[in-house]
């Protein structure tokens, strides 16, 4: 009989697709269910920490480190990453375009009091946004910055409508590209890097979680086939994640 | 005042079956009539069918003058059908009673005095702020005459007023209705008994047989206890 | 972080007593959003239900089995039709309505209408018929006939309209897809709730949800206590 | 990709029209927990309904406050409610129920509840007190009166079921919450709604809006024609 | 059969008006009384009282022998009481004569054999499967009292069961109550109306100022058209 591995992971991950296309191949070489909770980052940890999840795969480094800290998670393991990006309208009125320093940039859409859209919710995305921010003289003290509470795609989808900038990952941002009127403006800079974990859920705290099953999903992942699939992982012909098995990702 | 009412040809049916079927019948000005015969016979249903309340399967229903507002509302103002058992609006027996003045745009202090003397006529005085609801079967009955007769009708269908109605309250309903009749209203009643009520009656129809007939009073269909 | 659910309950409490601007400004924007929607919808579902309770035409069954039917439709299916329709690129973009509270209200009126509908109109069913034919006989024309009736049907009338609130201000699908969830302006308790819990953040959740519980218990005392402690008659 | 009003619903019909085994997974999960929930929820809220409408205790007129209050509660906090005690660190974490269909039933069945209870109070209300005086008095005893009350107001309560049952088929915060939007096992037309929503999937996302109402469409009409097509008595 | 009720010191008030106080009111089987008074004496209540549908404020009611089933129904089940303005259930004619044999578990059969004939005996076989609720007024009384005639009933109350029945049905509800009688039964009639059926009944009660008194037919309370 098949067992069941429950997996919470960001709906950002989840909506990539990425999932549904390396899950399937585990399963069958390995004779497991895997059923993925897709939610919040927050709300996937809280649930790793609840024990009702045998194991978490998100991308906030900080949260993660807690977590892991805090004696919630064992065996941390870097997975893949991707990027963030920064995007606004084509119009570009903090002239921000191809910009090389993340700071400079975010500077001058404070400056020129551009629209700005915050995912506000205290995901990895917000909480890279906002350590983003930090670095900056000004910081978000403007009167068009807007925290909207929402997931990523919401975001775009409201920036797009309300010609705003925001920062998003990269895989966000390939599934929305071709329906938005925004344009990617800036992206390379290091501080943007985007790190995943998978990270099992510590099974010493809570009786019943499937370990077993959580050890073999998580080595599966940082495994060569494993690693592979994920670089051969394709959106409208573009990469969304890089493998960083090996060499391990060093957390900042 | 003075109305007139011709119905012509007025046929009712339920599914198949014909209720009744009525060549030609008037009530003039001044007239009151006893509308009698047996249960079923289609009583209720012809007097709502002459209120304007329910629509007749065919023929025609006439009130002269026509004195229909600028809404069009439908109903002649001055034609008012009592139901067998009546229904009483939820609030106080006084907000019942008011309710017809009040649409009509009267006064506040004239209403308050009509509704005193309804009240008094009524002897519903010492319940006037109690729950309408609350009033036994013959006050019900009692409180709906009042509310109609403060209306100043001039067309008055009266169900079965008398059945649940004691000795006193019949004599004042017999009187009431024999000042209106004078006064140049028409008053038609559907009763079982013979009371003072219908003998103050000058017509007496019979419904049987899907027919109206003009009639002495046929003493044997009724009590006469 | 706490994890059982008596500290959590205890957080809410906590968080409940040391109510803040912020929450003050989710709270106003809650309530002035549903209250509004809910006067604008109800006196026109009422009198579409007691349409559909007094007129027989054809189809009619077929009308009140959609409106039924309707009541099935997720809120934000309705919140992502009206986003459609309202976005930059949709028909009536120009109004430049999405993400603002009025939009947040149409989404809201569009919500309560079909229970209100029905409910209104299974209200006005029970109703005697001689109601209407005494009014009607006493000389109120259909108008003040309609208001006569509405009077008699009103405890089940008033039990659609908090009925009909309920939906709207507990609903957070139509809110947070036109509304936005945009702090100070269109975040109400429902998407505030929303975000805290996709934060992992679910004492604050609960603890939102008890203010609304809150609110909800005093709007219906005050009624309550208007319509004669629940009493019949 | 489309943009417009008019693509998108084009889109959603060729999706409807193109029925996939995903989808029907889906449909089932829905209708077989929410169908559950309404049949469990049923019996007992009307019995509460039926209580609250004819005996006369203290503090009635609160709890029927309360019931009323119990709608404006948002779904999502129900859910977290529940979360909390399901989880494995919850006090009731051994019965393993969390992400389960059985815990996806619970929820619904606490959140159709105040809705049902508040509705068939109501309709009990407008039933005449002779009803029940009339039925006792030709030796129905307490049990069989009640039933006999039930079946005057069917219609009323037949209106309550159903507004129950569109609060539970169409919400997604507890679903989402409790059940965790698994697929082919706790994700149900809703919760998918919300995934491809929040994949910008507008079209398929109103799409699945749309067959949830044909569905409800065709239960709607086919309960309405064994109620004889809306008609009383 | 032989049911014997008791009443004693039963008080009545709603609110601060007292509506009536009895000391002592017995009915026996094979009695027949008629309950007369003004409207708003108290004569629905005071039957509603003794039938057990109401609570007095004051006072006990016994009937014996007191046949409480397993399940506490609370009310005596050969104790029937008929509504002024009778109420009949949702369904059809026959299902609302039913309501009370199914209730008893009698067998199919059984049940539409005894519903047969007591649609002969209300005149209401054509309307078998009408909706009750389309009844005329004199019919749904008709129903109402062979709805209850089915059960057999021990001690019956009648509230005015003629004010809207014509001749030929005040007749046969006078036969069947004397029928009921003669079988044992005791039956409690109230009424405005002297009538055949007011006459057959051996004592005559009246209800004033709260107070019952025995007495011989106060004729001049009554009409005697
Ligand atoms: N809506 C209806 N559908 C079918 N039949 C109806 C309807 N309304 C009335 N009837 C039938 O029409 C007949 C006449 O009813 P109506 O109430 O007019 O009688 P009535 O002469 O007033 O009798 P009563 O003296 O008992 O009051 C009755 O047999 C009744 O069953
Ligand atoms: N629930 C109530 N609250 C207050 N007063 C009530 C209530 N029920 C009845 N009454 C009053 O009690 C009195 C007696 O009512 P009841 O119905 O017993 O009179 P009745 O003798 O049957 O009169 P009728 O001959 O008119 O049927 C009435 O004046 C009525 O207003
Ligand atoms: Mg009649
Ligand atoms: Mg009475």
């Amino acid at each position: 009989e098949e067992k069941i591995i429950r997996l919470a992971t960001t709906t950002s991950t989840y909506n990539s697709g990425l999932l549904d296309k390396l899950l399937p191949e585990f399963e069958k070489t390995h004779n497991a269910k895997v059923q993925v909770i897709a939610v919040g980052t927050g709300k996937a940890l809280r649930m790793g920490q609840a024990g009702d999840v045998d194991v978490v795969m998100t991308h906030a480094p900080k949260s993660e480190k807690a977590f892991v800290d805090g004696g919630f998670g064992v065996h941390p393991k870097s997975v893949m990453y991707n990027d963030f990006v920064i995007v606004g309208p084509a119009e570009d009125p903090a002239q921000i375009q191809g910009a090389a320093d993340v700071t400079k940039a975010l500077q001058a859409i404070a400056a020129t009091d551009s629209q700005f859209i915050s995912r506000g919710d205290d995901s990895g995305t917000h909480k890279k946004e906002l350590s983003l921010w930090a670095t900056t003289s000004a910081g978000k003290q403007f009167s068009n910055y807007k925290e909207v509470g929402q997931g990523m795609g919401k975001v775009l989808q409201m920036a797009d409508e309300l010609k705003g900038y925001t920062m998003t990952d990269r895989g966000t941002w390939l599934a929305y590209e071709s329906r938005l009127q925004l344009k990617l403006l800036v992206e390379g800079d290091k501080r943007l890097f985007n790190p995943y974990q998978i990270i099992q859920v510590n099974p010493e705290l809570h009786k019943g979680l499937n370990v077993e099953g959580a050890k073999e999903l998580s080595d599966w992942f940082v495994s060569s086939k494993g690693q592979q699939m994920i670089n051969d992982f394709r959106i409208n012909e573009k990469a969304l994640f890089h493998g960083s098995a090996n060499p391990q990702v060093v957390e900042k | 005042m003075g109305l007139e009412l011709t119905a012509s040809n007025i046929v009712k049916r339920f599914g198949e079956r014909e209720l009744f079927s009525i060549e030609q019948l008037q009530v003039q000005e001044g007239e009151s009539l006893h509308l009698s015969g047996d249960n079923g016979v289609g009583k209720t249903t012809l007097m709502k069918i002459l209120a304007g309340l329910d629509k007749p399967c065919a023929g025609r229903i006439n009130v002269t003058p026509n004195m229909k507002g600028r809404w069009s509302t439908s109903l002649h103002p001055k034609v008012i059908y009592l139901h067998q058992t009546p229904y009483v609006f939820s609030g106080s027996v006084k907000d019942n009673i008011a309710y017809g003045l009040k649409l009509k745009g009267i006064s506040r202090g004239q209403i308050k005095r009509t509704v005193q003397s309804a009240l008094e006529w009524a002897r519903l005085e010492e319940f006037a702020d109690h729950a309408a609801h609350s009033l036994s079967g013959g006050e019900k009955q009692r409180l709906a005459l009042a509310r109609a007769w403060v209306l100043t009708p001039g067309l008055l269908f009266l169900d079965e007023p008398t059945a649940n109605l004691d000795k006193q309250s019949v004599d004042s309903v017999t009187e009431l209705v024999r000042k209106m009749v004078d006064g140049g209203a028409a008053v038609m009643i559907s009763s079982h008994q013979t009371n003072p009520l219908t003998e103050v009656c000058q017509r007496s129809l019979l419904l049987a047989d899907g027919k109206v007939s003009e009639s002495q009073f046929p003493k044997e269909m009724l009590f006469d206890a | 972080m706490q994890d059982n659910l008596l500290e959590t309950s205890m957080l809410s409490l906590q968080l409940l007593f040391s109510l803040d601007a912020e929450l003050w400004d989710i709270i106003g924007v809650s309530f002035r959003v549903s209250i509004t929607a809910i006067l604008i919808a109800t006196l026109p579902a009422i009198l579409v239900g007691f349409f559909l309770a007094m007129v027989d035409f054809k189809g009619r069954w077929m009308v009140i089995a959609l409106f039924n039917a309707l009541m099935a439709v997720p809120t934000v299916v309705v919140g992502l039709t009206l986003y459609l329709l309202l976005s930059r690129s949709g028909p009536l973009g120009d109004l430049h309505l999405l993400f603002t509270q009025p939009a947040m209200i149409i989404g809201q009126v569009a919500l309560a209408f079909p229970l209100l509908v029905c409910m209104s109109h299974s209200a006005f069913q029970s109703i005697d018929k001689r109601a209407w034919e005494t009014a009607r006989t006493l000389g109120a024309n259909c108008f003040f006939a309609v208001t006569t009736i509405m009077k008699e049907a009103r405890f089940a009338l008033l039990a659609a309209v908090l009925a009909g609130f309920g939906r709207i201000i507990s609903e957070v699908g139509c809110s947070m897809m036109i509304g936005g969830n945009i702090m100070s302006y269109t975040r109400n308790i429902p998407t505030a709730i929303a975000l805290e819990t996709s934060k992992g953040m679910f004492a604050q959740g609960i603890a939102l949800g008890l203010v609304l519980l809150i609110l909800a218990l005093l709007l219906n005392f005050t009624l309550a206590s208007i319509r004669g402690k629940g009493r019949l008659v």
